[in-house]
């Protein structure tokens, strides 16, 4: 992650703050990971991305192995149980998170890439340029993504994680594109682009070094939404026997479990785990996402404490519109809390 | 009859009083289509055209080589090797709009597929079709030995309602008019509703009603069946007994027999060291056909061709030549490694050298989304490793498959053969030399594996062109001889005409014990179950 | 002496909590009184609009309010702390007793709704027994009266200009009639053509509806002219509280003299600018003391160690002013 | 703060000019105009002449939507202009971008209106600082040198000690720090010009006097040309050492700082000073009596109030304040009145005091 | 006049460029109907057949790709889409006219209803931050984060089946005809059940996640701590004031949601194998229907567009900022 200082581009400016009571940008760095649901995600795309690296070692077996234990249910041996040839799901599971992995942030690398070169050059170009692009990019939002992918797939012979990712990556990066360039419109004519540009900046560095880091939280969202409509598109190619992958994936246990309808058979461990995993994976990267929004936006950023204690052992929820009261002085004022007016409308809102 | 929603269930719960039979098939919605030429019309997909129109004759799938039952023509003769056929059609066959069916109908439903290229989909070359009094008259250019049943089974279309048609091979046929039991009642996307007419030629059938419903895929279809909801279909069922026959076992049957179509590794004799038969004979010898059946045709989906000429039994029983009679599969790794040593090859620890020392490796190659030829292939591949082959699996996308098969562009893939009333049509598509095209050149409708040989493409040609049974027999010997020695494919499993069907309601399904017809509900021979249905416990 | 309308007692504002919390606002003591315009200045970031939203408990997170009352007078009837109602009793206060106009006059108006929806909305709110006509009239005549054409009613915000948009919202916020007007900063970015119309406006209707005003600005000269009496914060304190003409001529606390010294004027002769040496404090690292102690050019041992109160000093013994400052003769009578 | 009466004036070193300089912004279209074929425009700045000379001052103050900021940004050439000529040391110059941009950048800089909007929030003083020498090429030859030069370009402007500024974030900084940070970056590329756009509207009064007199020492010592825009009249009368006066896009007063404050001519400008508010003034607003006190124009405020700013899409015929005008006549609302030389009464520049007004036209008001 | 033909122009361009997508890249694909069809029955149907096929489907001619491409256009210009493949020879635009409709009712419908539900909850998740409302969002994010294949199946494999309520598939109870009488819309309404719930489940949290952000975004707007200081009643502050003006972003993305739900019912409808338009478009990728493909992609390209059209148009409405003044 490249942020470093909240990027202001979505809310006002903060007001001038106390001098000194700012973080440096290293210890806001390590804020981003304090953030609890960003380090949940943090931690478990972590894993997820161990898993992909040791997976194939670390299996048990080999996951394509034949074995007797025919459809067998969780055990010691074979913790996730095995399919109807014997295979063993867990290393199946293990084995298959590269791929998956792999094709995630490939595709997410590439869509992400192309959404910014287009988006921001055609945001900020403006004239013909900008016509030209964002005509594109609306064709390629029209063009429906997912029959878009499958049609390429199906095209492409004999295609590993490579091509599926680059297929994916290639198809999915417009709607990015079309949100980074309307933020980058609105970053252009901002004063410090202007600022930038009278003290004599040239486009190119404006571009990339006054326009792209104040993008950030867009574009680390955007990669986190692509790469998990890549892994989810992966996922679907191959469950419905588009996708010409040979080596394991996910996708391809649920293949194998819808085809030789484990459900219909009760075999669910067949099913489960490769569902589990995915949506495991989708969680931790939405999560990733909620702390890149909380992180970069210094309006979210203040979620942390949401409720507070006042002296006299309540409990208040902080909300705009009515500040809580921590401790009542004046205790020895004779004031009667009386109220001149109180509405019914007024009662009825409490 | 009820059209609500509700008569479903009435007849499911009240056997006795059984009216309706549910068909289904996994084919996804349909559009109305009532065209019986059109493979792609929803009479074909779903099955019911065969309720409608009727064949000339009824020939039985799974004994393609006994004699037909005599249907809408009650007599027919081949003449001059097979280039003349003379029918005698029926009397006193009503269309269901009350017409009576003449010969001129017969003969016009002939003109039909003469005059349309597009519709004539068996490549039939008619010659001259002459019809006078209940007679029809046909010639063609050719012998037609090998296609006999393909002529005989073409069934009748009215003269009258087709003749109106601007062209016949666009045409939906909104209104199906045709000598068969049933009527189309009502059409939907998801099902076809067909009733039985008032009069029929024979005993009008017990089946009141006939729903086919099209459900999206195999699961779906497979639910139905395990549910009740559908009472026959012919769907792949993996591990079906339990996913079925478990659910009703006293009710939910099955029967899958064998036609004379085969399954098997093709292999690309082209290739080194594949070119050599040894090679692939000793393959034949390792791979598992019990494995194969059991775990990738979920033991009974596409039966196990147990010939070692690669005929499946019982259909083609009576074609196997008396040398190779008893002769049947069995692993045997000893016997190949014996082969293979004998020709020059090595085993090295577990790594099988050709006589040029290079290591024997394979690409076993099948679309991914096919799962029972991969599981196939996977099963294959564990096999080949006991003499030392190392295998891969290849999933390949569908499309570059075909183009990769249709160019010779493989080393060894599972693919189907031609099936017909004879083993002829399995070994045409294997070996003819005729339709032979170089590696890398496509358009071929068969020999995927480049097998040359003169010697099979003559016996093929003799075959086809024999005056005599003898001559035929000994061409057929031959090529059984050449398959068995040079096993350009490696049959695995018989193709099948079988059907899921449930005895709750109806019972007189043909089975092992009683083999009348095939139990696939999409084949002609459908119509002959169908009136052979009796309400269960009437 | 006039009598209070609203009293603010030891109040004290935090932004966050525990270790984390700014004290922005600390100790304020300030009483508005009934139809007084009581002008509050200081530095920037001196806590001013912390007060104000504050005692009107509109803080946003995280402001809490940590300590003090707020005592509200309403008129002929018992006084209560605004800091003990309950939010319904809150919502039933706000406006009808103390309605507040804010800096931004765009950013106060719904962008969506019709000016008239949003008048109509407060009355409805608060007077639920009116009827359509009755509101609407009443939105009417408080256009009027604050110079908007009966033909604007019906416009958008982003239709009006800056100024008639804060027009709007001074007309708004006088709809029901209130005791107690708020406005932080109501004009800084208006030019000064614009700015004397509206306040020449509001001294006009506050001769009529006679509501106390609590004015903030930055703008020492405007103060002076405009209000009754003037407060200056500094450091989240105020440290100092005079009548308005007092002030001027005769500031007690260094800070407030060096604000003084630092404008320029506009007529009369050029005068000596001498500027207040030194850098606003960090609020989170007060000085010690008297926190104007490190700028101040008169400090001496006392002002590090003891924070100043703020007291009527001894000097001018006069009961309309206190300061906050440890100098000879400022320091409080006992 | 002294008023510098300078004697550099007379000099007449004409740095940046701007002659008949014009600004038309088209308007966005509505649904409701699709059908129409005429194209409708903001007159934000119509027929302006200023010149900015070494070491001088001018100020340029007017109403909020005037067209100040567009003047400035015109002549740091950010807009292209629509008509009228931009003269560099006499040259005329019209750049958009490339090597001839950062050339006429060098010598002319900007402050922006506004502090907290033109630093990038992601970057530090530090960057923002090294970028302004570098582009330059006034970044010295290694590290060392680069680090003498920030620091000395903070220095410049008080931020002391420069270390404790140098890697803050903007928004840790004060506005007054800020707003010195963009001064510096300006000041970064050793410009002729300094165009200064409300540098202190949001600051309180003490340090808005610590950046003006920062901004008056770099003009002594550099001697800078600096165009100052406020809305802060008594700030131009102490800082500038000339005064224009903006009226709805165009230049309605000009002079002496001090003669255009104390003498205010045009009818606008008097209204403005009028309105500036006073603490020495007796009359306060709330008493509303609206007397001008001695010596001044007694042009009621209150009478003029009540006009609007005009729209600056179809902008009054004639002189543009006509509508507002106590002293209107038939000719105000048809003509344009040119520039009328008055005679000078206090002030020293040598640039005489004029005003755009019929008032003034020969033999008519005196 | 400009802005108007601009924008017309835009459309049109948008609409030209994908259309002629849509028509290469199914002729992109290797392979062609015939060997479809002929492997679609692996070994059932002869090789014999093919030369037939090829005439019938009229595949026999050999015009060029850029007469071909011609004729696409004078199709389209006529309304004619051409014949289906797959179910050849029924015309294109009579297999979108029969399953259109349900994909429309379905997806539409639940779309409607999970943009509505999710903003609903945003809007309260957003205005009480810190409640247990927002202690459900990692619950939603994650039930939005499973395959919605996945949870489809799991759904039919719990949930549907013999005895149960729901059905496990179709549009309607096998031997109905589609009409507008009770039983059929009741038994349409109890089959649309099962896979609404679950488009439902997996679509909601999106809705939830943008509302709820948008909500706090726009809480801390100063004209929000206006309606406060107001002492408007709670609910009109959140609804008149923060919601409407929090909706506005989410307006172009509901309208957007609304083109694409032509294209994302794919998977709904091969899990609950319902007879919609995204079925017909995987069987026609399956079989190179070209025709068909071209007939599908043209639908959704158009309800893109027209999605576009009415998000600029709702903008417009909502927005009184874009809209003129006077
Ligand atoms: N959310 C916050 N968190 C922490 N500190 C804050 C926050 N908001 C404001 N402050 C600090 O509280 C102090 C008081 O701020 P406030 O806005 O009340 O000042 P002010 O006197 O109104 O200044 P100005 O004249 O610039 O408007 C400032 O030092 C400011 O930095
Ligand atoms: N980019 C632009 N597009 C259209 N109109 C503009 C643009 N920039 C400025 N204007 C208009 O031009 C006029 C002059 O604006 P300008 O910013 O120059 O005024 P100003 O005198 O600097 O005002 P202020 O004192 O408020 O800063 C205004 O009416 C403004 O709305
Ligand atoms: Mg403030
Ligand atoms: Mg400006």
């Amino acid at each position: 992650m490249t942020a470093q200082v909240p990027a202001t581009t979505i809310t006002a400016v903060t007001p001038e703050g106390p001098v000194g009571a700012a973080a440096p940008a290293k210890r806001r760095r390590l804020r981003f990971v304090a953030n609890p649901k960003a380090a949940t995600g943090l931690f478990i795309l972590g894993f997820f991305c161990l898993i992909a690296i040791i997976g194939p070692w670390i299996a048990p077996f080999d996951p394509s192995a034949r074995s007797s234990d025919l459809i067998q249910a969780p055990s010691g041996k074979h913790w996730f149980g095995t399919t109807h040839l014997g295979q063993d799901i867990f290393s199946q599971v293990l084995v298959g998170t590269r791929g998956v992995m792999f094709v995630g942030l490939l595709a997410g690398i590439i869509a992400t890439a192309l959404s910014v070169l287009i988006g921001v050059s055609s945001g900020f170009l403006g004239g013909a340029a900008d016509e030209g692009l964002s005509a594109l990019s609306n064709v390629f939002l029209v063009i429906p993504a997912l029959p878009l992918i499958i049609i390429v797939a199906s095209t492409i012979p004999s295609a590993g994680d490579l091509m599926v990712a680059l297929v994916i990556g290639l198809t999915s990066w417009a709607w990015g594109a079309r949100v980074l360039r309307a933020q980058t419109l609105s970053l252009r004519r901002r004063d410090y682009v202007e600022a930038a540009r009278a003290t004599g900046e040239s486009t190119w560095r404006i571009i990339t070094v006054e326009i792209l880091p104040n993008l950030t939280a867009i574009i680390a969202s955007g990669f986190v939404g692509t790469v998990i409509f890549a892994v989810m598109s992966e996922i679907t190619l191959a469950f419905i026997g588009i996708s010409t992958i040979s080596e394991w994936n996910w996708g391809t246990i649920l293949f194998w479990a819808q085809s030789q309808q484990a459900l219909a058979q009760g075999a669910w461990w067949w099913f489960v785990p490769a569902g589990l995993a995915i949506a495991i994976l989708g969680t931790a990267l939405s999560l990733i996402n909620f702390g890149i929004d909380e992180f970069v936006s210094p309006r979210l950023r203040s979620s942390g404490h949401t409720r507070v204690r006042t002296k006299d052992g309540h409990t208040v929820r902080m909300r705009v519109g009515f500040t809580p009261v921590l401790q009542q002085n004046g205790k020895n004022d004779p004031v009667t809390p009386v109220v001149r007016k109180s509405t019914d409308e007024a009662k009825g809102a409490a | 009859a009820c059209s609500n929603g509700d008569g479903n269930k009435n007849t499911a719960n009240s056997a006795s009083t059984a009216t309706v039979l549910n068909v289904g098939m996994p084919n996804g919605p349909q559009t109305e289509n009532h065209n019986p030429f059109l493979g792609s019309s929803s009479g074909a997909s779903l099955g019911y055209r065969w309720m409608i129109y009727e064949p000339l004759v009824m020939v039985n799938g799974i004994k393609p080589a006994e004699k037909g039952k005599p249907w809408l023509a009650t007599e027919w003769a081949w003449a001059d090797n097979f280039t003349k056929l003379s029918l005698t059609i029926r009397d006193g066959v009503k269309f269901s709009d009350g017409s009576p069916m003449t010969a001129e109908d017969v003969a016009y439903s002939f003109q039909l597929r003469k005059d349309h290229e597009g519709l004539n989909s068996d490549a039939i070359p008619y010659g001259t079709i002459t019809a006078s009094g209940n007679k029809v008259d046909l010639t063609f250019t050719k012998s037609q030995f090998t296609n006999q049943n393909k002529v005989l089974t073409v069934f009748v279309v009215p003269k009258a309602q087709w003749s109106t048609f601007k062209d016949p091979s666009l045409d939906t046929v909104k209104n199906p008019i045709g000598t068969g039991p049933y009527k189309l009642k009502s059409f939907t996307p998801q099902t076809t509703t067909l009733e039985v007419r008032d009069s029929y030629w024979q005993d009008l059938p017990k089946v009141k009603e006939l729903r086919y419903t099209s459900y999206n895929d195999n699961n779906a279809q497979t639910t139905a069946l395990a549910n009740g909801s559908a009472e026959w279909s012919f769907v792949f069922i993996p591990n079906y007994k339990a996913v079925y026959v478990d659910k009703d076992a006293a009710n939910h049957k099955l029967w899958f027999p064998a036609n004379l179509g085969i399954h098997g590794l093709w292999i690309n004799t082209t290739k080194k060291p594949f070119d050599n038969p040894a090679l692939r004979r000793a393959m034949d010898k390792v791979i598992n056909r019990d494995d194969i059946f059991m775990q990738g045709e979920a033991g009974y989906f596409y039966p196990k061709v147990e010939s070692v000429t690669g005929i499946p039994t019982p259909a083609g029983e009576s074609f196997i030549a008396p040398e190779f009679k008893d002769k049947k599969h069995a692993v045997d790794v000893d016997g190949a490694k014996a082969e293979l040593a004998a020709a020059g090859f090595k085993l090295e620890g577990d790594t099988l050298k050709d006589p040029t020392g290079k290591p024997v490796t394979i690409t076993l190659t099948d679309p991914a989304g096919w799962s029972d030829y991969i599981t196939d292939l996977e099963i294959i591949k564990d096999n080949l490793s006991t003499i030392g082959i190392k295998a891969t699996v290849d999933k390949a996308n569908q499309d570059a498959w075909f183009k990769a098969i249709d160019e010779g562009n493989f080393d060894a893939a599972m693919h189907w053969t031609n099936g017909g009333a004879t083993p002829y049509d399995i070994y045409q598509n294997i070996m003819d030399g005729k339709i032979l095209k170089p590696v890398g050149k496509g358009g071929v409708s068969g020999n995927y594996g480049r097998f040359n040989s003169p010697e099979a493409t003559k016996a093929l040609d003799e075959y086809a062109n024999a005056k005599d049974e003898s001559a035929r027999t000994a061409a057929l010997n031959t090529l059984q001889k050449i398959m068995v020695e040079q096993m350009p494919v490696i049959a695995t499993s018989a193709s099948n005409v079988g059907g899921q069907y449930s005895v709750k309601n109806w019972v007189g399904w043909p089975d092992e014990q009683n083999q009348y017809a095939p139990a696939q509900p999409t084949q002609q021979n459908a119509l002959q179950i169908v009136l052979n249905l009796k309400p269960a416990g009437a | 002496m006039k009598a209070p309308v609203l009293e603010i007692k030891n109040f004290n504002v935090d932004y966050g909590l525990g270790d984390q919390a700014v004290q922005a606002v600390r100790d304020v003591t300030l009483t508005l009184h009934r139809g007084e315009v009581l002008g509050l200045a200081g530095e920037s970031g001196s806590g001013k609009s912390t007060l104000a939203y504050g005692i009107t408990r509109l803080l946003p997170p995280p402001g809490v309010i940590s300590g003090g009352s707020v005592i509200y007078h309403p008129p002929g009837d018992q006084p209560y702390d605004v800091m003990a109602l309950t939010n319904a009793e809150l919502r039933a206060f706000r406006w009808a007793e103390t309605s507040i106009v804010f800096q931004g006059a765009m950013n106060s108006l719904n962008p969506v709704h019709k000016v008239s929806t949003q008048m109509l909305d407060v009355i409805r709110a608060h007077e639920p027994q009116l009827s359509q006509q009755a509101r609407l009239a009443r939105a009417h005549e408080m256009l009027k009266l604050v110079g908007i054409s009966s033909d604007r009613m019906d416009a958008y915000p982003h239709q009006l200009s800056g100024g008639m948009r804060q027009r709007v919202m001074i007309g708004m916020a006088l709809v029901l009639e209130p005791q107690v007007v708020i406005m932080d900063e109501p004009t800084t970015a208006l030019d000064v053509v614009m700015q004397r119309q509206i306040l020449a406006q509001l001294v006009e209707l506050r001769e009529r509806l006679d509501f106390s005003v609590l004015f903030i600005t930055h703008d020492l000269s405007l103060l002076v002219e405009f209000s009754d009496r003037i407060a200056i914060m500094y450091g989240g304190r105020i440290v100092e509280e005079a009548r308005s003409a007092d002030l001027y001529k005769d500031s007690l606390h260094p800070y407030s003299e060096g604000l003084l010294k630092s404008f320029p004027a506009l007529r009369g002769p050029r005068r000596e600018l001498s500027g207040i040496p030194g850098s606003p404090p960090d609020l989170r690292g007060m000085p010690t003391g008297c926190s104007f102690h490190p700028r101040c050019p008169h400090a001496f041992d006392r002002c590090s160690t003891e924070i100043p109160v703020l007291g009527v000093p001894e000097a001018r013994n006069d009961p309309d002013r206190s300061v906050a400052c440890w100098l000879p003769g400022r320091v409080p009578v006992a | 703060m002294t008023a510098t009466e300078t004697a550099k004036a007379t000099t007449a070193d004409v740095v940046l000019e701007a002659e008949n300089l014009t600004k038309h912004f088209p308007v966005r279209r509505g649904l409701r105009d699709l059908f129409t074929t005429e194209r409708k425009a903001v007159h934000a700045v119509d027929d302006i002449q200023l010149t900015l000379r070494r070491g001088r001052v001018t100020a340029l103050v007017g109403e909020s939507g005037s067209g100040k900021s567009t003047v400035a940004r015109l002549l740091a050439q950010l807009y292209s202009r629509t008509s009228g000529d931009i003269r560099l040391h006499g040259e005329s110059v019209t750049v958009h971008g490339g090597r001839k941009f950062r050339a006429y950048c060098r010598q002319v800089q900007m402050i922006f209106q506004d502090p907290f909007a033109s630093l990038n929030p992601v970057h530090t003083v530090r960057y923002h600082l090294t970028r302004a020498l570098k582009i330059h090429g006034r970044a010295g030859k290694n590290a060392a040198e680069l680090e003498e030069n920030l620091n000395s370009l903070l220095l410049r402007v008080q931020l002391t000690p420069p270390e404790r500024y140098l890697d803050k974030f903007p928004h840790e900084l004060s506005g007054g720090q800020r707003q010195r940070v963009s001064i510096a970056r300006a000041l970064g590329a050793d410009p002729e010009a300094l165009l200064a756009d409300e540098p202190v509207s949001m600051l309180d009064v003490s340090i808005r006097l610590g950046v003006l007199n920062l901004l008056r020492d770099l003009k002594e010592r550099l001697d800078l040309a600096i165009l100052y825009i406020t809305h802060d009249i008594a700030s131009a009368r102490y800082f500038a050492d000339e005064t224009m006066v903006m009226y709805a896009g165009r230049m309605v007063e000009g002079g002496d700082s001090e003669t255009v404050t104390q003498q205010p001519a045009h009818p606008y400008t008097r209204l403005l000073i009028e309105s500036a508010p006073d603490p020495d003034r007796l009359d306060r607003v709330g008493d509303a009596t609206g007397v001008g006190r001695g010596g001044n124009p007694t042009d009621a405020p209150a009478d003029e109030a009540g006009g609007e700013p005009p729209s600056l899409i179809t902008p009054p015929t004639g002189c543009r304040f006509h509508p507002r005008c106590v002293h209107a006549m038939p000719k105000c609302s048809t003509e344009l009145p040119p520039r009328f030389e008055l005679p000078v009464i206090g002030g020293t520049g040598d640039e005489g005091h004029w005003a755009a007004c019929w008032l003034y036209e020969e033999g008519a008001a005196k | 006049m400009k802005f108007l033909l601009q924008r017309i122009a835009f459309y049109l361009f948008t609409a030209w460029a994908a259309i002629t997508i849509n028509f290469f890249i199914p002729r992109l694909i290797p392979g062609d109907p015939v060997t479809s069809l002929i492997n679609k029955f692996q070994g059932q149907m002869s090789t014999d057949a093919i030369n037939s096929l090829y005439v019938l489907f009229g595949l026999d001619k050999n015009a060029s790709m850029w007469s071909q491409y011609l004729d696409y256009w004078g199709q389209i210009f006529h309304g004619d889409l051409g014949l289906s493949f797959t179910f050849f020879p029924t015309p294109v635009s009579e297999i979108l006219r029969q399953s259109l409709p349900w994909t429309i009712a379905l997806v539409g419908i639940t779309t409607f209803a999970s943009f509505m539900i999710g903003t609903s909850l945003g809007v309260l998740a957003g205005w009480r931050r810190g409640s247990w409302l927002d202690g459900l969002l990692p619950v939603t994010t994650f039930l939005s984060s499973i395959p919605y294949f996945w949870l489809g199946l799991l759904a039919i494999t719990l949930l549907a089946g013999t005895d149960s309520f729901f059905p496990s598939s179709g549009g309607y109870d096998p031997g109905l005809v589609p009409s507008w009488d009770g039983a059929f819309i009741g038994s349409a309404i109890k089959h649309s059940l099962l896979p609404a719930i679950t488009i439902l489940i997996s679509s909601v949290s999106g809705w939830i996640l943008s509302m709820r952000n948008m909500m706090v975004t726009v809480a801390s707007e100063d004209y929000i701590t206006v309606a406060h200081a107001k002492g408007l009643p709670e609910r009109r502050v959140m609804v008149s004031y923060a919601a409407r003006n929090a909706l506005l972003p989410n307006v172009s993305g509901f309208a957007l949601s609304l083109g694409f739900i032509v294209g994302g019912t794919l998977l709904v409808e091969i899990v609950f194998s319902y007879p919609g338009i995204g079925y017909n478009l995987f069987q026609a990728v399956g079989s190179k229907d070209y025709p068909l493909m071209q007939g599908v992609f043209l639908v959704i390209t158009m309800s893109v567009l027209i999605a576009n059209l009415v998000a600029d148009v709702a903008y417009l409405l909502l927005d009184p900022r874009t809209r003129k003044e006077g």
